[in-house]
Order: C-alpha cells, then structure tokens, then sequence
C-alpha cells in the first residue's frame, strides 16, 4: 500500500493511482459515462425533472378540487379526464420515477462506493445500463401522455378491470403505456438494486466489518433487497394485465372467471414493501446527517439496524391493510390489522434513536440539520396517523378519503422531498465542489416546511368529514359543499401553489451555487465517513489511495480525542488494536 | 479548541438531574393530553368525531369509539415524542462551552431510556388491535337479523337500488328500482346485496361509517341501521373511471309514513322507474 | 487437477444426470396410472428431490456462505406468503358474507362473433 | 479551519434578490383568478372539451366509448336531448348502461345556457362518416327506410326541425342499431314525460326483425345527402 | 477508460463478485416466476374443470423436453468441470452443446405452442392456458437469454479468457432446469 505521510492538519497526503484525466467528448462524459457519480447526477437530475411535473400536476388538481370548473391558470379547463390522468400520473410519478430514482439510485450511486472506500460500483457497465433502462421507460411514460386517448387514467394502483378494459377507461394505448413504462422501470431497479447489494457487501474497503459501514450504505441494501424480493408478483401481475388490454385474455375479466381482487393482492403484495423501500434511505441519510450536526455519536448503531430489518420483514405480512373494505374476506382483516398495528414498533424504535441522538449532543441548525430535523417531526406526524387506517374498525370510514391521502402524504413528503433536500444540501459540497448558499437555503426551508403543513393538515379534517379521494369535483355533492369544507380546501390549494413557487429557491440556488457557490473544502462539516476523505468533487477514481477503515463511522467527540471528530480511515496513535489487511 | 466542559466527570454521565427534569415534563404534558381525551369520551365528548361529521347510524357511535381511542392513545406517543423532542433541541443546542457526551456501549440507563416505551408501545398497540377487530367484527362479519333487504347494483357512473316494494321480499313483481335514490325506512336494520355491473365502485355512505366496495363477479353483503331521518350523500370510494366522481346519490332515511308514501306512488306509476332530474 | 481425479468428478456430474432423467420419468409413471392423488405425492416429490440434488451437486450452494441459501429461501418464503394470504380471496368461491358469482363460469370461453360476417355463415371454429 | 462561517446568513447579492421574488410570488396567489371566458367560440370549445374524450374532437364518436358521431346534428334536437339527459327523461333506466354513462356528464354543465353554447357548437361541426362496422343489405335497408322512416326523418334523413327528429344520415350504425333496440325494449323512450320517445317506439317496434335493424341502421351510416 | 476497478476484484463478503451477482440474479428471479406460479395454482385449485384443458397437454413432449435441459444442464456442468482444469476449448465445445440443448428445447416447445394454437386453445379461450402460455412463454424468454450468454462465454472460453465465468452461466442454467422441473411437474403431471 502506498506510503502516505500525515499533512498539517491530520489529512494523509494523497498519492497513488491518479489517472491522468483526459479530456473525453461531452457526450461520452455525461450521457455514456460508466462513473458512478455521474450517473448519480444522471438519476438526480432526471428525478428532479419529473418532480416538476408531478408537482405541477398536484398544482392543477388541488386548484380545481378548490375552485371547481373554473379554469386553472396556466393549464386551463380541467375535464374529468384530464383530472384522472393528473392524478394518476402524479401518484405513478411521485412514487416510481422522484422518490426511487433520487433516494435510491441517485443517493445509492453516488454514497455507496464513496461510503465503502470502492472506487466505482462493481459492474459500471450494467449500472450506466440500469440508468438507461430508467430512462427508456420515464420516455415511454410521458410518451403515454400523448397518445390518442391520452394518458393512462384509472388510479396509479390501476385496479382491473378499470386498467384492464379500455371500453372502461377510455385510454386504450395510454393505459398499456404505462403498465409497460412501470414493468420496465422496476426491470431497471432490478438492475441497479443487484449493483448495489453487491457492491456494498463485497467491495468494502479492508478493515470494515459489517458494523462499521454507514447506515446509508445499510439502508439502501435492505431497500435493495426488499425490492428484489416483493416486485417479482407485480412484474408477473404486469404481464398479465399488457396481455388482458391487448389481446383478450380473461386474467382479470371477471366475466369470465377472471378474479379483479387477485391484482390488487398482486399490487399490494408489492405496494407496501415499496413504500418501505422508499422510506429506508431517507432514514439513513438521517442517520449520517443527525450525529454530523449534534456532534454525538448515534444513539443506537445495532438497534436501528436490527429494527430497519424488522420493518423489512414484517413488511411483508402487512399489504391487505389497503384491501380491508374492497372485497377480501373479512376474517383475513382481522389478521392484516395486527400486523399493521405491530409494524408501528420498529418505525417507533427508529423514531426514538433519533430523537435519543439528540440528547445530550451539541446541535447545529445547518440547513441540512434543519431539514433532517424536519424530517423527524413531520414524519412522526405520517407514522402516527398510519394507526389509524390500520385498525380495520376505523379504516372503514377512513378508507379511500382526504384522511388517507393526509396519513401517506405526511410520510411520503418528508420521505422524498424532505429527504432528498436533506441529502442534496447536505452531500452537495462533496457532488460539486461547492457550498449552497446558506441563507436561500434556510428561506426556501421555512416556506417549504409551513406550505407543507397548511397543506395537509386541513386535509386530515377534511377527510374525517368525507371527503373521499379521486373525486373530480366536490361540487356534486350536496353534503360537502358546507362553508368550512371549501374554506379547508382553499386553504390546502393556495397553501400548494405557495410551495410550488418556494421550490423556484431551492433551484435557483441549486443550479446557482453549482457554479458560483463558495468553494468547499474536502471535509466541510469534519464528519467521519469515507466520502468525505476525498477530494470533493472526486475525482474519477474517487480516492487517490484506496483507504483502510479503523472504527464505526459514529465516533464523535470520543473522551480519548482532542479533536471532535475520528475519521474511519485514520490508523489509530499506537494503542487500540491494527486490524489486518482484509478483515471482513 | 478542545476546552473542557465544567460539569463533564471523567467517571459517571450526570444523567439523574437532566433524566429527572425531562422526563418529568414529559409525563406532566402526557397526562395533560390523555386527561383531555378521557375527559371528552368520558363526559360526553361521544361526539367529538359527530361534531366534524353526522353519526347516522347503529354502528356509527362504535367506529368514532374506535377512532377516539387510537387518538388518545396514539396522541398521547406523539406529543409525548414530539415535546421531548423539542426539548432536547432547546436544551442541547450549541452553545460555547459544551460538550456533547460521548456514550460508550451497553450503557444501563441507556437501555432502560429504550426499554420502557418498548413495552409500552407493545402494549398500546395491542389495546388498539383489540378495539379495532372487535368493531370490525361486529360491523362486516355478522349482522342482526335483517327487517329488510335492499339490492345495490353499481354500474359505470350510477346506482341502482332494488328496493323489495310492499311484500318486503326482493325479486318479486312489486319490486321498486330506483337510480341513484335510496329509500330506506328509519330505525330498521337494512341488509344489502352489494353488485357491480362493469368495474369496482364502493358503495359508501360517510354519514353512516358505512364503505363497502362493490367487486364486479361478486355479491358482498353488508348491513346498516340508520338512527336518524333525513336525506344524506351516497359516495363512491373506489375509482372507476371518468363520472367516478360525478356519480353521486342520495340516501332518504324515511319515517315510516314517509316510507308507507313512497312504496305506495312508486306502486302507482310504477310503469317506468323514471329518473329525477339530477341538479 | 489431476485428470484421474477430473474423470472421477465428471463421473460423479454424470451419476446425478442419470438420477434427474430418471426423476421425471418417475413421475410421467406416476400420472400414467391415472390416480390423481398419486400423481401429486410422486411429483412432489420428484419436484424437492431433483431440485436438491441440481442445487447442491451442480450449483455448489453449500460452498458459499451462508447468506446466499438464505436469500434464494426469503424469496421462496416470500413466494408461500403470497399463496396462503390470498387463496382465501382466490380460491375459494365464498367467504364470509360474500359469494364469486363470476367464479362458477364456464373453463371455455366462447369467441365474440364476428359483426362484419354475414348471418347464418358458419362461425369458422375449429375442430 | 472553523465550519462557523456556515452558519452565518449568507447575504449574496442573489440571496437577496430571489427571497424577494419568492415572497412577492407568495402574495400574488393568494388571490384566485374568477373570470369566466367569455361567451364565445372559445367557451364553446372549453365546453365542449368535456365531451371531447368520448365524443373526440371533431365529434366523430368512438366505438370502443359507445359514443355516436354527434357532428351535423341540429342544435335544438342537441339541445332537447342534453335536457333529457339532465331531467332523467333519458338515460335513467337500469339497462341502460351507455345511458348511465352519458348521463353524469351533464353535471360538468353548469345550466341550460352551457347546454345552449355546447348543442351550438356541436352543430357548427361535420357529420363525420365511418366505414360500416355491422354486416346489413343497403338496399333493403333502404326500401325499409324510405317506406316507414322517411315521413319523419327525410328522404335523405337530414332530419325535421319542427318534429324534433334528428339527422339520422351518416350515425354510426352501431350506434343506431342499439338505440333502435332500446326503443323497442322500452328502454328508452318509455318516460311518460319523452314526447319524441312516445311517437318513436311503436316505429321501432314496426321494423320486422334484427336482419331489418342492421340493413336500415347500415343503410344511414352510408346515406350521403345529395345537396352539398 | 473503465481499466480494471479495484471495486470489483474484491471479495469482502467471502466469495467472488460474478458469483455473488448471479445468486443476486436468481434470488430476484424466484419472485417473478412465484409471481405466475401461484396464482396459477390458485386457480387451479379453485377451478376443478381446468383438468380437461390441462389433459390436452402432451406429457411425452413434456417428459423429453425435461430429459433434454437436463442433458443440456450436464453438459453445463461438464464445461465447469473443464474450466476449472482450465481447459477452455474442451469448455467452450461442452457450453456449446449445452446452449444447443436450450436451441432444441426452444423449438420444442414452439412446435408444442403450434400445436395448441392451431387447435384454438389459446389464452383467449381459456384461462388455464392463459397461464400455460405466460409460465412457459418467460421460462423461454429466460432460456433464450441463456442460451445467448452460454454462446458468448463459450466464444470467450476458447480463447481461455474470463474461464471463471463458465460457472456463472452454468449456475443461471442449472436455475432455469430447476424451474423447469417446477413448471413441468405443475402443468404437465399435476392433472
């Protein structure tokens, strides 16, 4: 192993293997490049891009839920049809081509060779493929927007024979587009899922046993896995619905003995491990942002792990919680109810290390703490509500109503967008060399966190007083046309189109800062893990000589150290014990 | 930069002090909260969810039980979480001079910070589970011997009711068929024959607590009381394509004169069922 | 490796085919006889036995550590999940106050006729 | 090397600029826009863009939506059948599944003045014609035609105003086939309050059997009138 | 440009990453094959009246077809043996043969298909077939793809390079006789 000396300030001087960088042709650097980190940025910048869809269509459907068939600005009138396919389109976007997209693959590209001291992901090639795969099929799907007919409208869990039947749904190209754009992108997770389990598990760096890799890198494996595991039902149930649309079997028709509710137990069987596969990685990137910023070690390395694996399990006992009142059997409830119920122990236990790990610690409003700590709040908010819909006796009101979309719209947002601005804030200065600007930051914060708010929760009232979901306009109905209902759902529209104008801060800044940010420093906030040992932007090869991990990635204001902080790859002064070469 | 914060002892973390005043505050603001609640259920605080929305029928008072006590429960571990929350951010917010703790493993009080609300949470949520399979039981998995039987048939944006007419028995030749207007008579125990022609509806009546989704191929039945007279919103909960939600009707909880009147001019021209106008 | 040693493997790759090609025709004997209840124990059977020896002789699986059997068991464990929690809806035909009425249709189903072709033309079916 | 400087409120010339942008845009959507188009073609076609998913754009119907070609009929038969629609004259009969599917929309129509503004515009639009999609004799259905049809409906069945009859050249004959089945079964028409339905019934009855349906009803979809 | 990543050489979780991936490969594949069988065997189990359907499948076909990929799986086994004598055109000769056992399986199976189709037992007139197709259609999509990397590896073999990845594509092959055997045994015997 390369010889290195210790520099001035602790950091050890880098030498080795730095390839001489010669200058490719823009295309092949930014669109065949095989370099995890860009096609991180790949990933990033194509789910941001749907986010802006999908966010514009939240506008528009929120705008006419409040203003009933008046027209939208800056869309016009919005028909039946178009509202179905607005909301369809938002839920398939937000979901399968934001949330995944950026928490797993852009985050799971970029954290876990930099994170496990690798220089690339194990198979490039197969990885710059899985991003294409992604994109082929977010081509298909706004493709679909377009066709005869329009985009597919009969809800993002497509129940047959709705999906199934276009006499019924009016979309005969679009709906076949979009179960196909969906199958392909899981075919593309599929990929990438398998680049990341193997990559973490195998290319760690020397010296790191299982309990020293950082809980992102964890997280993203378990979503991997869990992925793997529970979308095989719903590739098949895709197959089946294409062949049901196109050509005339009767898997689902059941007018021929086909059988509606086997898709969603197919749907749901894939549905609710997913929503955990999205909530995992914005865990993790909390467990790395909460002890950078209070300066503590995190409360419980083992006891978040073992509970993120128990929710990963027993997230597979608990689908027919979204089926209670559509026509399963009612015993199989009962059982469906106690899962549910019982998951909420792990999520809790999670919820405690994080708040455990501010005890006594030294906190830092930074701007990614204050989204992480957002995070914690508004999730607490979604996990609580969750009960609810659990227990069977009080889903039967609260199914299918604003109570619902309220619940998994507070897990949801910290999910995926609080998350995510919580990663980019934070990891932005190792991606792109450069700081956020700190106060754009802190404002875009505030409008972002107090919109989401009078947002959803008018909706929760809402909901209790039956507001049921997917209805175009509330106007039909005589008992929800009562002067507090609207002023609730005015409030919700006003306070959506607020947030969608915040999110022009936080892009300014983004696409601003990129360039003309101030410079950052290779270890901006002293954190411990490996990404951060090298020099931000990294280079291609990411770390000039390959480190060798020593500690936890947790170890923060350790008693036996001056300085706060204890970077991974630092040989220990003398005393603790040299692990050898190649320990695992 | 390494100064040595006062009250850190090389030995011994100075948790009883901080652990005391916390958790204190913590208990204090609980009982506040679980205080209120029982207080509403308790002294007539049945109608908390009524108040948001009408609990028109027999079972309507059980599922806002159910939902009352998840709410205390569960509003209890939230703001409970949520102010000591807040309280570790005030308190452990950075100040000049002190120092974060460094907690080495298997620390006892640590273990007892985690253990106790383990058990408590395990115990909450078996509350729960009971309540809710209890309702759940007595409302979707048996149901009183029925005074009268209705048939819903949902189609592609509109109800159908069959209603059994005088005679009180469906199919029969005095059988009333209605779109989109139920009439049910009040304070009898209504079972329904839940269909769909096309795609999946959801029979769904907010006022009632009642949702039931109609499966196309299958008759799923279901049962409700009303309590109260009048005229309320029948939704559909399940998306079925364009008019889904434009598909609304309307439910008539009839005194029985009100219903003796209307199975007796339904029976009159009964010739054609003849749709009312629908603004 | 010596080629003494080579042969013996490859003897041993052909001692297992011959147990695999037997297995099926094991089987193909069993549902030959016509006895429905045998058919199933025997294919069971078959079914576990040769899937054994093509994941332990062939594939090596007891060689690699420990998680890689774990991981293909999740899936099948995943897999017997799915069958048990929804048969009750699937399979059968009626439950608890509700009954498939579509369920009892006939195996066939019947083309739709042609619109365009005229009257009385006899629907070209097959045999 | 501190990391404080990060906490500092970074006042950058752009910060500055863009929380002023952000606030201003806050306060502007409070106000919602209330304006109603103004009624004219493009109210029509904001109307019309209700009907437009079954119906299509040009109003030539959609087989698969069981919605007919709806282009060249007069406005005031348009107008008199919306009206039907609404008041449950039509449409509101339990075997009626198009019925039932036709009928919800009249509620994305504010009153009668929308129904006005879209019949209009629904007949400033052409009768777009389809290849027969149902196997029937042209000239018998049109011997059938010309002997009981056309007192009502025209030699070349423009239709006549002052009997509410509609323009029946160039319908879908799918769309004409179950219409005259539901005539026949009562389906539609039946209403005592329909007076067009009362005086179409026994007419539909009149036709001998299903082959004369499909002749009469393939006969119109392809009947071009002769004036240009 | 890519040169040789240091990532992929290593093995921290004990065994090679080529080998890793595969088992990765065919842990994802057991869902989605579960994903057909399953509800097909629900089915099958709530519809009695699907046995006559299945009673027009021709077992012979069947029993050879399975007898046939075991071959092919044998000879897989044997260019892992050679492999690992490093003998790579003895390898690629015996990986040849074992993909053109999957080519013959493949026509097989679509003269099977033929047989069907011309007898108007398809998907759209039954269901039971619906599922037949589907199970049996990805099984062979999952063959052809084999087949594909077998030829390609055997090209590589000849030349002796990437000799470790004989049994890679030999584990994959090996997966896909297993789940023949399933599916086999599900259709065919099962009546």
């Amino acid at each position: 192993m390369a010889l290195h000396s210790i520099t001035a300030h602790g950091m050890p001087e880098l030498q080795g293997h730095h390839d001489v960088h010669h200058e490719e042709h823009w295309f092949l650097k930014y669109c065949w490049s095989t370099d995890h980190k860009m096609i991180a940025k790949q990933y990033l910048v194509t789910g941001l891009l749907m986010a802006l869809i999908g966010g514009f269509f939240a506008y528009v459907f929120r705008w006419q839920l409040a203003f009933p068939n008046q027209p939208v600005p800056f869309f016009g009138v919005v028909t039946p049809a178009s509202y179905n396919m607005m909301i369809t389109q938002h839920g398939t976007i937000m979901i399968f081509y934001v949330a995944m997209p950026v928490l797993l693959a852009a985050f799971g590209n970029y954290l876990i060779p930099l994170m496990v001291g690798a220089d690339d992901m194990v198979f490039p090639r197969l990885n710059r493929a899985s991003y294409q795969v992604f994109l082929i099929s977010s081509v298909i799907l706004i493709w679909s927007f377009f066709v005869p007919g329009g985009g597919f409208g009969g809800a993002w869990t497509a129940y047959p024979p709705l999906s199934a039947g276009s006499q019924y749904n009016l979309t005969p190209s679009g709906s076949t587009l979009w179960v196909v754009a969906v199958a392909v992108e899981f075919v593309a997770f599929l990929m990438g899922g398998i680049n990341f389990i193997v990559t973490a598990m195998n290319a760690r760096a020397p010296g790191m046993k299982f309990v020293d890799v950082p809980l992102a890198v964890w997280m993203i494996v378990i979503a991997s896995v869990m992925f793997m595991m529970s979308v095989g039902p719903l590739i098949a149930g895709s197959v089946m619905l294409v062949m049901d649309q196109n050509f005339g079997t009767h898997f689902f028709d059941p007018r021929t003995g086909g059988d509606p509710v086997l898709w969603q137990h197919l749907f749901w069987f894939f549905g609710h491990p997913e929503v955990y596969v999205v909530l995992l990685p914005a865990l993790g990137f909390l467990a790395e942002i909460l002890p950078v910023f209070s300066r503590k070690k995190l409360f419980g390395y083992r006891t978040l792990l073992y509970s993120s694996i128990g929710t990963a399990c027993l997230s597979f006992f608990v689908w027919a919680h979204h089926q209670f009142i559509s026509g399963i059997d009612p015993r199989m409830a009962n059982v469906f109810a106690a899962t549910t119920v019982l998951i909420s122990i792990p999520i809790a236990e999670i919820m405690f290390v994080f708040i455990a790990t501010l005890y006594r610690s030294s906190i830092q409003f930074t701007v990614p703490m204050l989204w992480a700590l957002s995070f914690v709040a508004e999730f607490l908010v979604g996990g609580v509500t969750g009960i609810f819909l659990g227990a069977s006796g009080a889903d039967i009101h609260f199914h299918d109503t604003y109570f619902v979309l309220a619940h998994f719209h507070y897990t949801f947002f910290p999910i995926a967008i609080i998350g995510s601005f919580a990663g980019l804030t934070y990891w932005f200065p190792k991606m792109f060399g450069r700081h956020l600007n700190e106060g754009l930051g802190r404002v875009h914060f505030w409008i972002t966190i107090i919109s989401f708010n009078f947002i959803w929760m008018p909706l929760f009232f809402t909901g209790i007083m039956g507001d049921h979901r997917r209805i175009y306009s509330f106007a039909n109905f005589p008992d929800l046309m009562t002067p507090d209902r609207i002023l609730l759902r005015e409030i919700s529209s006003v306070a959506t189109a607020v947030m969608g104008i915040a999110q022009v801060l936080f892009f300014a800044n983004f696409f601003w800062s990129m360039y003309k940010g101030r410079k950052a420093e290779d270890n901006p906030y002293n954190a411990n893990t490996l990404e951060w040992r090298c020099p931000s932007p990294p280079p291609h090869g990411n770390f000039a000589v390959m480190p060798t991990v020593y500690r936890s990635p947790y170890e923060y204001n350790h008693p036996d150290r001056e300085v706060d902080f204890w970077p991974q790859d630092e040989p220990p002064a003398g005393q603790g014990e040299l692990r050898p070469e190649g320990a695992h | 930069m390494a100064e040595q914060h006062p009250s850190h002892e090389s030995g011994g973390i100075g948790w009883q002090p901080l652990a005391r005043s916390v958790f204190l505050t913590t208990f204090l603001g609980a009982v506040i909260v679980v205080g209120t609640v029982l207080f509403y259920i308790f002294a007539g605080g049945e109608d908390l969810i009524a108040r948001l929305i009408p609990a028109n029928s027999s079972f309507a008072g059980d599922i806002d039980f159910v939902i009352l006590v998840i709410a205390g429960i569960v509003g209890f571990w939230f703001f409970a979480s949520l102010f000591a929350f807040f309280v570790l951010l005030y308190q452990s917010r950075r100040r000049p001079g002190h120092k974060p703790e460094y907690l080495a493993k298997h620390d006892h009080q640590l273990h007892t910070w985690v253990s106790w609300p383990h058990w408590l949470v395990i115990a909450c949520d078996l509350i729960i589970i009971i309540v809710a399979v209890k309702v759940w039981h007595q409302v979707k998995q048996v149901a009183p011997p029925a005074d009268t039987v209705i048939r819903v048939v949902a189609q592609q944006w509109g109800w159908t009711f069959r209603h059994p007419g005088t005679d009180n028995k469906l199919d029969t030749v005095d059988d009333i068929v209605t779109i989109d207007r139920l009439h049910v008579p009040l304070d009898q125990v209504v079972h329904f024959e839940l269909q769909s022609k096309d795609v999946m509806h959801d029979f769904s009546v907010p006022v009632f607590r009642l949702k039931q989704d109609a499966v196309p191929g299958r008759t799923i039945k279901g049962w409700f009381k009303p309590v109260k007279a009048g005229a309320f919103d029948i939704q559909c909960a399940e998306m079925c394509g364009i008019g889904h939600g434009l598909m609304p009707a309307r439910i008539f909880v009839e005194t029985p004169e009100q219903h003796a009147a209307f199975l007796e001019d339904s029976a009159r021209n009964a010739s054609v069922p003849g749709g009312q106008s629908i603004y | 490796m010596s080629t003494e040693a080579a042969t013996r493997e490859e003897r041993k790759y052909w001692r297992i085919w011959a147990i695999l090609i037997s297995l099926p025709l094991l089987s193909l004997a069993a549902q030959q006889t016509g006895m429905g209840w045998l058919a199933i124990l025997v294919s069971v059977v078959v079914m576990l036995t040769s899937t054994w020896f093509a994941v332990t002789t062939w594939m090596h699986v007891h060689l690699e550590p420990r998680f890689v059997p774990y991981l293909c068991l999740l899936g099948i464990a995943a897999m017997f999940l799915l069958f048990f929690m929804v048969a009750p809806d699937v399979m059968s035909h009626e439950g608890n106050n509700w009954q498939n009425r579509s369920a009892d249709t006939p195996a066939h189903i019947e083309r739709p006729v042609d619109p365009l072709a005229p009257p009385g033309a006899a629907a070209e079916t097959h045999h | 090397m501190n990391y404080t400087t990060i906490t500092k409120f970074d006042r950058g010339p752009l910060a500055r600029l863009l929380t002023g942008a952000g606030l201003a845009a806050a306060l502007l959507t409070g106000c919602h826009p209330d304006q109603r188009m103004s009624a004219s073609s493009d109210r029509q076609k904001q109307l019309y863009a209700y009907c437009m998913q079954c119906h299509q754009i040009d109003g030539g119907g959609h087989k698969l939506a069981a919605a007919p070609n709806i282009g060249g009929l007069d406005s005031a038969y348009v107008e008199n059948q919306l009206n039907k629609w609404r008041d449950g004259v039509r449409g509101a009969h339990p075997d009626d599944a198009e019925g039932l599917r036709m009928r919800p929309m009249l509620r994305t129509l504010a009153g009668t003045d929308d129904i006005k503004v879209v019949a209009a515009y629904v007949a400033s639009m052409s009768t777009v014609y389809s290849p027969p999609s149902l196997y029937g004799d042209q000239e018998k259905g049109g011997k059938v035609y010309q002997a009981s049809c056309a007192s009502c409906h025209g030699t070349e069945g423009l239709g006549n105003q002052a009997m509410m009859s509609p323009r029946l050249a160039g319908r879908n004959d799918w769309y004409l086939v179950t219409q005259l089945h539901k005539f026949r079964s009562g389906v539609r028409g039946a209403d005592p309050r329909d007076a067009q339905g009362a005086m179409m019934r026994p007419m539909a009855l009149g036709l001998a059997d299903e082959q004369t349906i499909r002749d009469v009803a393939v006969y119109l979809s392809q009947l071009k009138p002769k004036e240009i | 440009m890519s040169g040789q990543i240091i990532a992929t050489g290593r093995s921290a979780a004990g065994m090679p990453t080529g080998k890793l991936a595969v088992w990765m490969v065919i842990a994802s594949e057991i869902p989605i094959f579960g994903g057909i069988l399953a509800p097909y065997l629900m089915h099958r189990i709530g519809h009695p009246d699907w046995g006559q359907m299945a009673a027009s499948l021709n077992v012979w076909i069947g029993t050879f077809n399975t007898g046939l990929l075991v071959t092919s799986s044998l000879f897989a086994m044997l260019a892992h043996a050679a492999a690992e004598r490093g003998d790579g055109p003895l390898a690629a000769a015996r990986l040849r043969l074992a993909a053109y056992g999957g080519l013959v399986f493949l026509c097989i199976k679509a003269y099977e298909w033929y047989a069907k189709i011309s007898h108007d037992h398809v998907p759209q007139t039954g269901t039971f077939y619906g599922y037949y197709f589907s199970a049996t259609g990805l099984h062979g999509i999952h063959i052809l793809a084999g087949v594909a990397i077998l030829l390609a590896i055997a090209a590589q073999a000849e030349k002796g390079k990437n000799l470790q990845r004989v049994e890679l594509i030999g584990i994959y092959w090996h997966f896909v006789d297993v789940v023949w055997f399933f599916l086999f045994h599900i259709f065919y015997i099962i009546r």
